[in-house]
């Protein structure tokens, strides 16, 4: 799988390709430049040696020639920006039906939940030929999430969502390292990423023990935590009513909008009074040290999965069987 | 007082104006703080140097065999806290800056002698806290400090060696600041700002960063001691912080803090170049401004090293497009220094060696931070070796080559003996291809993928790693010829004469120690800087 | 050499900030909605400004570099504050 | 120049200098250009407020009512009125009359005092209440985990600018003892007015923290 000395890493998504195009540029202009130095360098020492020349030329300087090689590099540089830029944006930007995949990080391991219930550490699979979007959570520190062939990397933080997504183009197994140093056991925090052919992902995935979808662990807690009793479906609810509220922009009580995204939902959850949306009361308790981190991505899923009947469809793990859980799980 | 003096054996100068421990201590000699702090940042580089080797030896195998993973993580902790903190940021500074600023403006010392020797204190004081931290288990934060890490999960010093940054860092804050003072306020008639030698403009630079960018440093270091000892919420997630706010404030200071190392040692260069090319420097204000801009543009980037961090993708866009901007200025330096050769006369002494070594190592170093100035390129390559070969070649490849040039080239003015020349030659090869064996492997293994602060790794990075073992052996090697040599010339070494090189400068225009007030008398300056033409076109000692 | 400014002058900027202090109270009590940290921080720098200006001698600094480098110190201030939130204003736009 | 400099020559010019003209302009300059390393210092601190205040605005905002309003504003008046006093003994100096200077001195540091006494006061309240951050703490409201870090800026801004005022105490003492000694006069004064500049800088840092931590959603608000 690793060969043994390996001068260049494996091009295993689309974001790899992206990225060695822009590498390779970088690579040789940098080195013509460098090339360049080092030859007049080398030439200027040789052929102006003290034993060849009499006596030095006084140059004072050339502002023609400097505001050249002033403006030139500035010129060049500013391709590599904007390529740069253009596909750091687009590693930043998930398409919007990617595979959702959750991940929460701790001292000194990953822990990866598939939407469908599956749960992995260190290891995850994923098929082919498909947007998988990584949602990620760090119950401790910070750690970071990298993935060599995929030249994907993203530091998961305490306390918020981050993300990361990739299209793999390459069945294989890959590396997955923490990059951002987190304590005693930082390089023993590494793992693999699988990828599979559609149909072995298939066959992985009936293996898999998973209890259910993530969005009806969710849904289970829910009801245990009672939090139907005020998130009513209705409008008589103490507090608003979520269906369909995903992803969408909320009215606050102050005045703001905020965009209702992971990182609003596990904020209304453990802070509940900090965003207010608009025509409710704060009454509802904390949940910090009640739910865990797991817990709340679950509770985020099913959040996610209250979607109206117009809604578009909600994310499944399951290619082959687009809809499992389209239905929309509020009675 | 210095009494008049001839240039004989017997003539008083700042070495034997005084003797005794007191005569020291006591100082306000800015050349005699300048020995002081050769002397402490030595030492500190040995310490630092030696966590370095034991680092490389335990990456010579992929499994984790010689030392511990807690201890690995201690090794790179502090040798990053000591090399930076303890050798880089004073090294050109506060060795090379302090004995020559006054000298190179006409002055007698710099303006606040009293603050200079504080500043030493302070540096001890922090040191000897450093020691103490490493001497009692030391700490593995990263020089870094991110938290929650360093203030909710790790159980070793991290308050006492930051600590010790602090009171460092208040040294180098009065550095910065009796230079700006005395660049502005000291400078002897005719010594005009466009007549300053490049040294000059540079340190100037520096301290500017020093004293806007170390109290930031200060303070984010403070609150990062309140929240470990008070369990204060300010950064920590668990009590409601931002951990991103801290990265912030950290690297504020800390990217401006990679140009408090680096453009000491281009002044140093701009000095060297001219006089072993025997000829001005190629385009004096370009080069002089460039310093200017590098330390003011240097405070636009620091997010760079937040790319994969969590800050805004517009932020992000915003800060590399200023990474860009800020490598003008560099590049424009490399230029007129290596126009500067152009149809000169060329002598191959051993700063001079330095110096050539240093255009070469420091343009591979800003050639890659180009890479990693790219959004899309630093997200696969950050936190990786490929940031670690980066940054070595800056602060090694460059700082360090240049701040053996000019310990070579000023040398004979600060000791009054030259060094054995060919032993300096060889010394500048062996750390010039010691150097290039233990980095260059480290950028493939960067971007080949392995993560940097691994104490264990897989097994097929284990080829590149035993080439940059190997490199670093030789290295070591490389810096311990000059520390014997220089030793033995104290003793041994020729008398150098007042100006061995034939150099520009008001430097070179009084003896060799200078006297304790430096000149006789405050000279007037009636030349521009680098005036080589009217100077003798031949070096007079290297023969 | 040195200016010497009159004790009247030290008296009319002292009358001025107290009374700049009393406003700066009083408006407080107005809603002004998001204004209020507007008004509040414009008195504020109005007050530093005349402290600065009479107190520190600022406005009569014949040394260039030295109105340079306090420029600067505001100058560094407004990066700090300004490149920060370039960050924390634009997290939410994506 | 080594004539004119022993013309003006005092004995406190030293060694280094060419005259006194020199050694006053590189030591206000000195002192200025430390104040901008404090300028940063708090910098640091101002910006954590203003990033936090951005992204836990409703905390800010009910963490600043539970402000003592009026000792605060009292505080930002004593610092103001001791602002005058200290550049009052500047200029006393400047004219030679060391008596008033020392009166001017000493009456700065009991305004100084008195800052510190009304701080500890303020102080005692907010223990008394609970708003000590820490596992005391106790807030009834919303966002009370935000409420203490609003607490904990609020305690570390004026915890740091009250050690300032502390150490201004003794460097204004400092020069009162070397006036009373006879070190100062009209001539040769750069002591004072250095600590006059610090204690300026420590007045300012108060007038920009009194509306950020007492003003903003104070009254107007609940």
């Amino acid at each position: 799988m690793f060969p043994n000395f390996p001068i260049w890493p494996v091009r295993a998504a689309t974001s790899a390709s992206n990225l060695d195009a822009l590498f390779i540029f970088l690579l040789c202009v940098t080195g013509m430049v460098t090339l360049l130095i080092f030859i007049l360098i080398t030439v200027f020492a040789l052929r102006y040696r003290r034993t060849l020349v009499e006596k030095s030329t006084p140059i004072l300087g050339s502002v023609a020639l400097e505001t050249t090689w002033s403006l030139v590099p500035f010129g060049i540089f500013l391709i590599f920006f904007v390529w740069g830029a253009v596909i750091y944006f687009q590693e930043r930007t998930a398409p919007a039906d990617s595979m959702e995949i959750y991940v929460v990080a701790k001292q000194w391991m990953w822990k990866l939940e598939h939407a469908d219930g599956q749960r992995e550490i260190n290891e995850l699979h994923v098929p082919v030929d498909r947007d998988v979007k990584l949602i990620m959570t760090s119950q401790d520190v910070i750690h970071s999430f990298f993935v060599p062939a995929f030249r994907l990397k993203q530091d998961v933080l305490p306390g918020r969502y981050t993300t990361l997504w990739f299209h793999a183009i390459r069945p294989g197994t890959y590396h997955l390292f923490c990059a951002e140093y987190c304590g005693t056991q930082h390089s023993g925090m590494i793992g693999s990423i699988v990828v599979m052919n559609p149909a072995a992902y298939e066959a992985w995935l009936s293996g898999g023990g998973g209890e259910g979808s993530l969005a009806s662990t969710g849904q289970k807690l829910f009801q245990q935590l009672g939090c139907g009793s005020c998130h009513r479906s209705d409008t008589q609810g103490r507090g608003p009513n979520l269906v369909g509220m995903f992803g969408k922009p909320v009215l606050l009580e102050d005045g703001r909008t905020v965009v209702a995204d992971e990182n609003y939902v596990r904020e209304s959850i453990l802070n509940p009074g900090a965003k207010i949306v608009a025509g409710f009361k704060n009454i509802m308790p904390s949940f910090q040290g009640v739910v865990n981190e797991e817990q709340l991505l679950s509770l985020i899923a099913y959040v996610k999965s209250l979607q109206g009947s117009q809604q578009r469809e909600p994310v499944s793990n399951r290619p082959a069987v687009p809809n499992v859980s389209a239905q929309p799980r509020v009675k | 007082m210095a009494s008049a003096t001839t240039i004989t054996a017997e003539r008083e100068h700042y070495l034997n104006a005084d003797y005794g421990m007191r005569s020291w201590f006591f100082t306000t000699d800015h050349k005699r703080i300048a020995l002081l702090y050769l002397i402490s940042i030595t030492f500190f580089f040995f310490i630092g140097g030696f966590f370095a080797l034991l680092i490389r030896l335990e990456l010579l195998t992929p499994q984790g065999d010689l030392v511990q993973a807690d201890t690995y993580n201690k090794l790179f902790s502090m040798h990053g806290q000591v090399m930076i903190f303890f050798f880089l940021i004073p090294a050109v500074p506060a060795v090379l800056g302090n004995f020559l600023i006054p000298m190179m403006i006409g002055a007698k010392d710099l303006a606040f002698p009293r603050i200079n020797l504080l500043s030493w204190y302070l540096f001890i004081i922090g040191g000897g806290l450093m020691l103490y931290t490493i001497l009692t288990g030391g700490v593995d934060t990263g020089w870094t400090f991110y938290v929650p890490l360093s203030t909710a999960y790790l159980g070793t010093h991290v308050v006492l060696a930051a600590v010790s940054i602090f009171i460092a860092g208040f040294s180098s804050i009065l550095t910065g600041l009796n230079f700006i003072v005395t660049i502005h306020r000291m400078r002897a008639p005719g010594m005009t700002w466009g007549r300053m030698p490049l040294f000059l403009w540079s340190n100037y630079a520096t301290a500017i960063i020093q004293v806007l960018g170390t109290p930031v440093l200060a303070i984010s270091l403070s609150l990062v001691g309140l929240e470990r000892l008070f369990h204060l919420g300010v950064f920590n997630p668990q009590l409601g912080g931002d951990p991103l706010l801290f990265q912030h404030l950290f690297w504020f200071y800390s990217h401006p803090a990679v140009y408090i190392m680096i453009l000491p040692g281009m002044g140093v260069v701009s000095e060297v170049i001219p006089c072993f090319s025997r000829k001005r420097v190629f385009g004096y204000e370009f080069v002089a401004l460039a310093s200017i801009g590098i330390a003011v543009l240097g405070f636009l980037v620091w997010a760079h090293h937040m790319f994969v961090a969590g800050i805004s993708v517009y932020s992000a866009m915003v800060f590399s497009f200023f990474s860009y901007l800020v490598a003008v200025p560099s590049a424009i330096k490399v230029f007129n220094w290596t126009a500067t050769m152009y149809k000169g006369k060329i002598y191959y002494s051993t700063p001079m060696l330095y110096a050539m070594g240093f255009i070469g190592l420091f343009t591979m170093g800003g050639m890659t931070g180009l890479f990693l100035a790219a959004l899309g390129v630093d997200v696969h390559v950050t936190d990786t070796y490929f940031i670690v070969a980066h940054f070595h070649y800056i602060m090694v490849g460059g700082m360090v080559m240049a701040y053996l040039a000019g310990l070579h080239f000023w040398w004979p003015k600060i000791s009054g003996r030259m060094y054995p020349e060919a032993w300096g030659k060889l010394a500048a090869m062996t750390i010039f291809i010691g150097f290039n064996l233990t980095f260059f492997p480290q950028f493939i293994l960067g971007w080949t993928g392995m993560p940097r602060r691994y104490h264990a790794y897989p097994p097929e990075f284990q080829v590149l790693n035993v080439l940059s073992t190997a490199g670093s052996t030789v290295l070591a090697v490389g810096y311990l010829l000059p520390m014997v040599y220089f030793l033995w010339s104290l003793r041994y070494g020729k008398e150098a004469g007042d100006n061995p090189w034939g150099a520009a400068g008001l430097e070179w225009k009084t003896a060799s120690p200078p006297p304790t007030y430096n000149f006789e008398e405050t000279p007037v300056v009636t030349w521009e800087a680098y005036n080589y033409e009217e100077l003798p076109k031949e070096v007079p000692v290297v023969g | 050499m040195e200016h010497i400014v009159s004790g009247k002058t030290y008296f009319l900027v002292w009358a001025v900030l107290i009374c700049l202090t009393v406003t700066t109270a009083a408006v407080s009590y107005v809603d002004l909605g998001g204004f209020n940290i507007v008004v509040a921080l414009l008195i504020a720098t109005l007050k530093g400004s005349l402290v600065v200006l009479f107190f520190m001698h600022a406005k009569y600094i014949n040394v260039k570099a030295t109105l340079l480098v306090i420029l600067a110190g505001f100058f560094w201030l407004a990066i700090l504050l300004l490149m920060t939130m370039t960050d924390y204003i634009t997290r939410a736009w994506s | 120049m080594s004539d004119s400099s022993e013309a003006l020559a005092t004995h406190e010019l030293r060694h280094h200098f060419e005259n006194m003209e020199q050694q006053r302009g590189a030591s206000s300059m000195g002192m200025w250009v430390f104040l901008i390393t404090e300028i940063m210092f708090f910098g640091g601190m101002f910006m954590a407020y203003l990033t936090y205040r951005y992204e836990y605005f409703t905390a800010w905002q009910e963490g600043s009512q539970h402000m003592d309003f009026w000792i605060g504003t009292i505080n930002t008046a004593v610092l103001i009125c001791s602002s005058l006093t200290m550049v009052l003994a500047v200029l006393a100096i400047q004219q030679g009359r060391r008596r008033l200077t020392s009166i001017m001195l000493a009456v700065t540091i009991c305004f100084a005092i008195a800052f510190l006494v009304l701080k500890g006061i303020e102080y005692h309240g907010h223990w008394l209440a609970h708003e000590f951050p820490g596992s005391a703490f106790h807030f009834n409201g919303i966002d009370p985990r935000h409420v203490e870090m609003f607490f904990v800026l609020y305690f570390v801004m004026t915890g740091f600018h009250a050690l300032h005022v502390v150490i201004g105490i003794g460097l204004v003492s400092t020069v009162l003892y070397m006036n009373e000694r006879g070190h100062f006069s009209a001539d040769y004064h750069n002591p004072i007015e250095n600590v006059g500049l610090y204690w300026h800088f420590v007045d300012l840092v108060w007038i920009y923290l009194y509306p950020l931590l007492y003003l903003i959603g104070h009254r107007h608000v609940g």
